[in-house]
């Protein structure tokens, strides 16, 4: 039985009637037309589809739609909306540091590291930044440039407070 | 996948062997699996629902007797499914044996199991730990209902779902000798096999379709 | 609202330029295949066998017909035509028989064979019916080895063709001499696991069908979109003119994704069919079983030296599981395993022979570094065991046979793919000496030492490489000024992520002087480019990037020609720069690019004698195939408790000839000695006994994280450029993946003393104790 | 990978929950955190007809302390676990094996009574869990139950929970002061399900000595398993590198593991060894909590 469902993403409200199995990554893909958001393996290993539910990072293969009823989705869209088209600071970084080849992973990347950035003493040394990464999957930059970038945004993040 | 299961009842070898060939009372002992009465082509049709924690899997499929010894009291069956909803395929050869051992009788289940489709594509020995696991349920319920109700000598009357209903017991010399020549009709409903489909039916099956009856596939050993 | 453009100097030849395809990707505004939905559209899904070996005694497809939303189901008997998938580099070899059809017809050979079809209104309906088609199997053994499938006793996976497809056989010299002759010979038998490339996204596709005029419009096809075309109209009875391909990007490739599998005929065919635009997005389960597998390879192997080591002769017998059809790229990988093997060594005599057989597995094709990662192992372990047993330095027996500098052009007496195999530039001991020295490979050397003195298990190692790049004969290339001074290049190639597009804009802006912001490249559109061969080989940079350059060589000249006219000066007087022409010197008398553009008018073009419009047209021809090498050195540490193995330290050197853009060659060697990493000691597509797949998704097929690949020392090399094309680049895409199941393998023989111990990849924690077991406790 | 059709129902109360969960015992399946079951949905293993989600019962979802004792409702993120600091101080060892609970996208939604019900034999809370003795409080529309730990776990996938009940609350006891606890396992790529593991727990006599210790091991079989034989052998010695190897191997001396294209059973038992090992040694290192 379909179900009525009324779906925050990025300060927009989605009113839809939904099969109750719909996955949220197929909500926010074909429902709210937002492509940002890449689905790698349906089954919550690969973490291209990391979004963030209530400003938590989870993985909206495994979620259905109907569990974000009435609670906020934010994607990769939102970074640069939020900034007013300009680059987020980590997206800025991946750019200089070459940190995205086929860039098919890099939205689940920049959503999982996004939230971490606020505590940026977090991510000094690499392992730390590593350790951080692991679970999201890249199959082009061996990482290299994406912990570069990463320690360089979380630099980014520290300095203005100097 | 090999599995080996055996215990010992007290009941005298003849007595076991007889209980041993209704397919239906034994099936008793493993939930979710239901066998029906053949149509007299030897070929008996069942289904069996396989749970493993939160996964379930539907198999339907038949039941056909390859080869029963009734000297070494060794019955052979071959075992076949399909998954109802997708690709895969079960299948088993279960070879069960039953020898005096003195005071009683101890009961041999060999089984070769051999599952195809999504469930079989999972690295992590989960599968493994399952079929083990239930097989050996299995064996203690048979076990435990071979031991705690003998069987009454009321051939053919068949038990209704849920209750432990009298069995075929037939342990006269003439009805044996008919048992191991026979490959087909009435009397296969008995032939040498309820353990041994039960077992089967641990993974397996469900096939209610006409042309499941051809399905002739043999079971080669890996 | 997207980025203002930055003024800068324009990023040309050799600079590390960031890339322009970042901008969209970081957005999250790419566009990729599944991001397409055109409206009406219905969703198709495969059946797929899930037995390894049957006959198909009947398919009844009612149950799946009748359910919701569904609006077709076809087998093989709905098809009309059988026609297999045809090969796309054929060698002259009849493998008609091994081909596969798109739909099974009489008998399935692996798991993961597409049996039938469903299209139904949307993703999940269709996957409803999909489970409800049923198949009527009969099981036949599966056969999962290639050796025990070449017995005479196997079951043959076909009537009338055997299992061994083909036995290659390469040579040259007097190898029987050299092994009799030979003071010390070195075998080893050496295997090399299935594992594939597995890209980020999986395939997908979305055909419409205009039934009016009868044109076909396909997204989605990532690697050789003109051959595609082509295949379909064979295929589909329809001209080359009313199909158009269109490109999407790409969620990477490595050679995996973007050949032509049956659902590149299923999606447009069903279009054409139900009348209705269809799209199909594989899953990530049915990934693992559909695409093209890789490697999977045991050598027999066997070296002759004199008594100072020096290689007399080489010898390899391989046998190659190709799984149970022959894909488009038919022999290739095997044909290049065979030919590159003995490579970059002055060996004066081998033979090599490959097995080519059939197995009721995924089938085989090329995976980054086909043939090279198999061999580079097999060859280099080798050679660290002779180390071993000869008691000389690893890095000093190499040395010593390596390809001198004087030696070059090396020309022996081998063909590859029909074409002469000649190493036509390079020094190869000049970068092993270059790279010991960046690396401080004898520093890792020590510090594995000090490492074992302390009880650790630690160890290093050193592994060279050739590679190949250019494999396809030509590209094509176009470019268009706008007149309001933008510039298209359009390209025969293909991107699957590797920064393709920063580099052809790279090499035009060489000779156009235009900002990158300027620049858009397109690929993978057949009605604005006729004519490519694709992304492929790492032949994009060698082939595409020359072709590029000779069409913004004729637009820089047009333009300098028109602006001439324009400006009253003189032709040689001009130079292009800062998106303008003008006169060497005084930048005040010059005019815009736009301006120029504007200029070329179609009137006035016609009154010149010249084409319309500010742009070339340009084919280029590669005259010869480009063999760049490099060398790699690995340190790792052994778990003695768990078996793990730690790659603390690698690098890699490699002598590129021209890189377009050092910080992507540097991006590709990383990203391949990941993924090189993972066929090394995590990826595996395992087969249980019964032919079934065992690790068909993420859980079980282990493709390294961040926290399983070290960081990764490179130096890329310019020391020979390739005279074969006018860059002089060699090609990069390769290069990283090539040494690393040979360096890591040398390492952990080091580690436990004994390079004979390790003889299979990928070296499994289990596989690495037992060999620790066998290594450290000799007595048991 | 899309999953089979479901009714789908969003309780806000237990009572409510329970009330659903009555209706069709059978084939209604609980949805928690859903980072196993969803795959198991996408993968059609798991065909449930009905879903009740439990995350809109918010009163499932909480961390308490109670007479020392520390409560964990069943709905508590495991993020929640791992952020508190109460957690970290008085019963480390969940702390210990939350952090190598696959990722932290997995444990901001994954919830504890959910990995405890799902009881993954590879999972880590189970153990964790196993070797702290907690106590599972299961309720039903007919009543409430208790079960401890040794009886929780039954089977690869298979607790104690009977179609129709709900776990609702896991009650771990007040350590011991003096207790030292380790969690140690090996997974080939960090965040996987582990080949093995080793969850210790020593409590320290004023004297040095071992008076309790409870292992507990991951991977050794179709359920987490307490090593008793060798539990009993540590009561009263102290723990230096030659005894935790002697008790490792007493641990797994009977253990079957069983094997897969990850690992060998043999392979198993022997890391499992070591793993006991390296878990006795850490636990015997850490700072006595006062």
């Amino acid at each position: 039985m379909k179900r009525d469902v009324a779906i925050e993403i990025n300060g927009t409200l989605y009113e839809r009637t939904i099969e109750p199995r719909m996955l949220l990554s197929d909500f926010i893909r074909h429902e709210a037309r937002l492509t940002g958001t890449h689905v790698g393996c349906e089954h919550g290993v690969c973490g291209a589809c990391t979004i963030q539910l209530d400003g938590e990072p989870v993985r909206s293969c495994i979620l259905f739609a109907v569990q974000a009823d009435r609670h906020s989705v934010r994607t990769v869209e939102a970074l640069t909306a939020d900034l007013d088209g300009e680059l987020h600071p980590l997206q800025q970084a991946f750019h200089e540091q070459h940190a995205l080849q086929c860039g098919f992973c890099t939205a689940g990347f920049l959503m999982s590291i996004e939230p971490l950035l606020a505590t940026p003493e977090r991510l000094e040394d690499d392992a730390e930044i590593r350790e951080a990464l692991s679970g999201n999957l890249c199959r082009c930059t061996g990482y290299q440039n994406i912990v570069n970038a990463v320690r360089d945004a979380a630099q980014r993040m520290r300095e203005p407070a100097k | 996948m090999k599995l080996r299961n055996e215990f010992s009842v007290a009941a005298p070898v003849d007595k076991t062997w007889e209980m041993l060939l209704d397919i239906q009372r034994v099936a008793q002992c493993l939930p979710g699996a239901t066998i029906e009465p053949d149509n007299g082509d030897g070929v008996y049709r069942g289904q069996m629902k396989v749970r493993l924690g939160p996964m379930t899997v539907d198999y339907r499929g038949t039941a056909k007797l390859a080869d029963v010894d009734n000297d070494e009291r060794v019955a052979t069956l071959d075992v076949k499914g399909k998954e109802a909803r997708g690709t895969g395929l079960a299948s088993a050869t279960i070879r069960n044996s039953v020898k005096a051992n003195g005071t009683g009788t101890d009961v041999v289940i060999e089984t070769d199991l051999n599952i195809t489709g999504r469930p079989a594509q999972f690295g992590r020995g989960i599968m493994e730990d399952v079929s083990a696991k239930m097989l050996e349920d299995f064996a203690k319920r048979l076990e435990r209902e071979l031991q705690d109700d003998p069987p009454s000598t009321d051939e053919g009357a068949s038990p209704a779902a849920g209750t432990a209903g009298p069995t075929a017991a037939a342990s006269d010399e003439d009805d044996i000798l008919d048992l191991g020549s026979a490959v087909s009709g009435p009397l296969l409903k008995r032939a040498g096999i309820a353990a041994a489909a039960v077992v089967v039916l641990v993974v397996l099956f469900r096939a209610l379709r006409p042309r499941s009856e051809e399905l002739t596939l043999t079971l080669r050993a890996r | 609202m997207k980025k203002q453009p930055e003024e800068h100097e324009p990023l040309t030849i050799g600079a590390r330029a960031p890339r322009i395809e970042d901008d969209r990707l970081l957005r999250g505004a790419g566009r990729f295949v599944d991001d397409i939905d055109v409206p009406g559209q219905l969703h198709m899904r495969v059946v797929r066998s899930g037995v390894a070996h049957a006959r198909i005694a009947g398919i009844d497809t009612s149950e799946a017909a009748a359910a919701p939303g569904v609006q077709l189901v076809a087998t093989a008997a709905d098809l009309g035509s059988s026609d297999p998938i045809p090969l796309r580099l054929d060698f002259g070899v009849d493998l008609d028989a091994y081909l596969q059809q798109v739909l099974a017809t009489d008998r399935v050979r692996y798991v993961g064979e597409p049996v039938a079809v469903v299209v139904a209104e949307d993703p999940y309906r269709a996957e409803d019916a999909a489970d409800l088609v049923d198949v009527h199997y009969e099981p036949l053994p599966p056969v999962l080895d290639a050796r025990e499938a070449m017995r005479d006793d196997a079951e043959q996976l076909r009537d009338g063709a055997g299992n061994e497809v083909i036995c290659i056989e390469k040579s040259f010299g007097d190898v029987d001499e050299a092994f009799s002759s030979a003071a010390h010979v070195v075998q080893a038998e050496l295997s090399v696991g299935r594992h594939t490339g597995t890209p980020m996204e999986t395939r997908g596709l979305v055909a419409d069908w205009d039934a009016g005029r009868g044109h076909l419009t396909i997204w989605g096809a990532a690697l050789v979109t003109h051959y595609h075309q082509r295949v379909l109209s064979r295929l589909l009875d329809l001209p080359v003119s009313k199909i158009h391909m269109r490109g999407t990007d790409a969620g990477g490739n490595f050679g995996v994704r973007g050949d032509f599998f049956p659902e590149d005929f299923l999606v447009p065919w069903l279009a054409m069919r139900t009348g209705r635009p269809v799209k199909w997005v594989e899953d990530r389960a049915e990934h693992f079983v559909s695409i093209n597998h890789a490697r999977e390879q045991v050598h027999r192997i066997e070296a002759a030296f004199d008594e100072d080591g020096r290689l007399l002769g080489l010898r390899d017998e391989i046998w190659h599981d190709k799984g149970a059809y022959i894909r488009p790229t038919g022999l290739v990988v095997s044909e290049i395993s065979v030919g590159m093997l003995p490579w970059p060594y002055r060996v004066p005599a081998y033979e090599g022979r490959i097995h080519v057989v059939m197995t009721n597995k995924t089938p085989v094709g090329p995976y980054r570094a086909p043939g090279r990662y198999e061999g580079t192992f097999a060859r280099e372990h080798l050679l660290t065991i002779a180390a071993r047993e000869l008691d000389m330095d690893p890095v000093e027996l190499r040395r010593i046979n390596l390809i001198d500098r004087s030696e070059i052009p090396f020309a022996p007496d081998l063909t590859i793919g029909g074409e002469p195999f000649v190493l036509n530039s390079g020094d190869c001991v000049g970068l092993l000496e270059k790279a010991l020295d960046a690396a401080d490979f004898a520093a890792w050397v020590e510090e594995a030492e000090e490492m074992r003195a302390e009880g650790r298990i630690a160890g290093t190692s050193v592994a060279y490489f050739v590679d190949k790049s250019g494999l396809g004969v030509y590209e094509t290339a176009g470019i268009d000024i706008g007149v309001d001074g933008s510039v298209r290049i359009l390209i025969g190639g293909a991107s699957s992520g590797q920064g393709i597009e920063t580099v052809m804009a790279q090499i035009a802006m060489s000779e156009l002087g235009v900002p990158l912001e300027r620049v858009e490249v397109v690929h993978g559109d057949t009605d604005l480019i006729p004519d490519g061969v694709g992304s492929w080989s790492s032949r994009s940079t060698v082939i595409g990037g020359s072709a590029v350059l000779n069409a913004a060589r004729a637009t820089a000249d047009k333009a300098r020609r028109i602006a001439a006219e324009l400006l009253e000066a003189a032709v040689e007087d001009l130079v292009l720069a800062d998106g303008s022409v003008h006169v060497l010197g005084s930048r005040e008398r010059g005019v815009t690019l736009g301006e120029v553009a504007a200029a070329c008018d179609t009137v006035s073009s016609q009154q010149r004698g010249e084409t319309p419009g500010l742009g070339a047209r340009e084919i280029y021809i590669d005259p010869q195939m480009n063999y760049p090498y490099g060398v790699a050195f690995a340190q790792v540490e052994i778990d003695p408790d768990t078996g793990h193995v730690d790659v603390r330290r690698y690098f890699c050197a490699y002598e590129i000839g021209k890189a377009v853009n050092p910080m992507l060659v540097e991006g590709q060697i990383v990203g391949g000695v990941a993924q090189g990493i993972g066929g090394a000691l995590f990826e595996e597509l395992s087969y249980g006994d019964d032919g079934q797949p065992r690790s068909a998704s993420f859980m079980d097929y282990l493709v390294p994280g961040a926290t399983e690949v070290p960081h990764v020392g490179t130096l890329v090399s310019e020391d020979a450029p390739t005279p074969s094309n006018p860059l002089g680049a060699k090609g990069a895409g390769e290069s990283g993946i090539m040494a690393v199941g040979a360096a890591v393998a040398g390492a952990v023989g080091d580690a436990v003393g004994d390079p004979r111990a390790v003889h299979a990849l990928p070296l499994t924690p289990e596989r690495v104790m037992r060999l620790l077991a066998d290594t450290r406790d000799p007595v048991s | 990978m899309k999953p089979s059709a479901f009714e789908y129902e969003t309780p806000e109360r237990t009572d409510e929950a329970l009330e659903l969960l009555a209706r069709d015992p059978e084939e209604t399946k609980v949805l928690a955190g859903g980072q196993s079951l969803v795959p198991l949905l996408n993968f059609r293993l798991a065909r449930p007809d009905r879903l009740v989600d439990l995350n809109g019962v918010g009163e499932l979802a909480y961390l308490r302390r109670d007479d020392g004792a520390l409560r964990i409702g069943a709905m508590t993120r495991q993020a929640t676990l791992e952020r508190s600091s109460i957690v970290e101080e008085r019963w480390p060892l969940l702390k210990q094996a939350i952090r190598l609970v696959a990722h932290p996208q997995i444990r901001n939604r994954g919830t504890v009574g959910g990995s405890a019900a799902h009881a993954d034999p590879a999972a880590e809370l189970p153990v964790a869990l196993t070797a702290l003795d907690a106590t599972f409080h299961i309720r039903s529309a007919r009543g409430s139950r208790a079960v401890p730990a040794r009886d929780f776990f039954l089977q690869p996938l298979m607790s104690a929970i009977e179609p129709g009940e709900l776990l609702v609350e896991i009650e771990t006891l007040p350590m011991a002061a003096n207790s030292g606890t380790a969690f140690v396992e090996y997974a080939r790529r960090h965040g996987d399900f582990a080949l093995g593991g080793a969850a210790v727990v020593l409590e320290h006599e004023d004297d040095g000595s071992i008076g309790r210790a409870a292992i507990a091991l991951l991977g050794a079989g179709p359920t987490p398993l307490r090593a008793s034989a060798a539990e009993a052998a540590l009561v009263g010695a102290t723990v230096d590198e030659a005894s935790a190897a002697e008790v490792a191997a007493l641990a797994v001396e009977d253990v079957r593991p069983t094997g897969d294209i990850h690992g060998s059973a043999e392979y198993r038992q022997g890391l499992l060894r070591s793993l006991v090992r390296q878990a006795l040694l850490q636990a015997a290192q850490v700072p006595r909590a006062a």
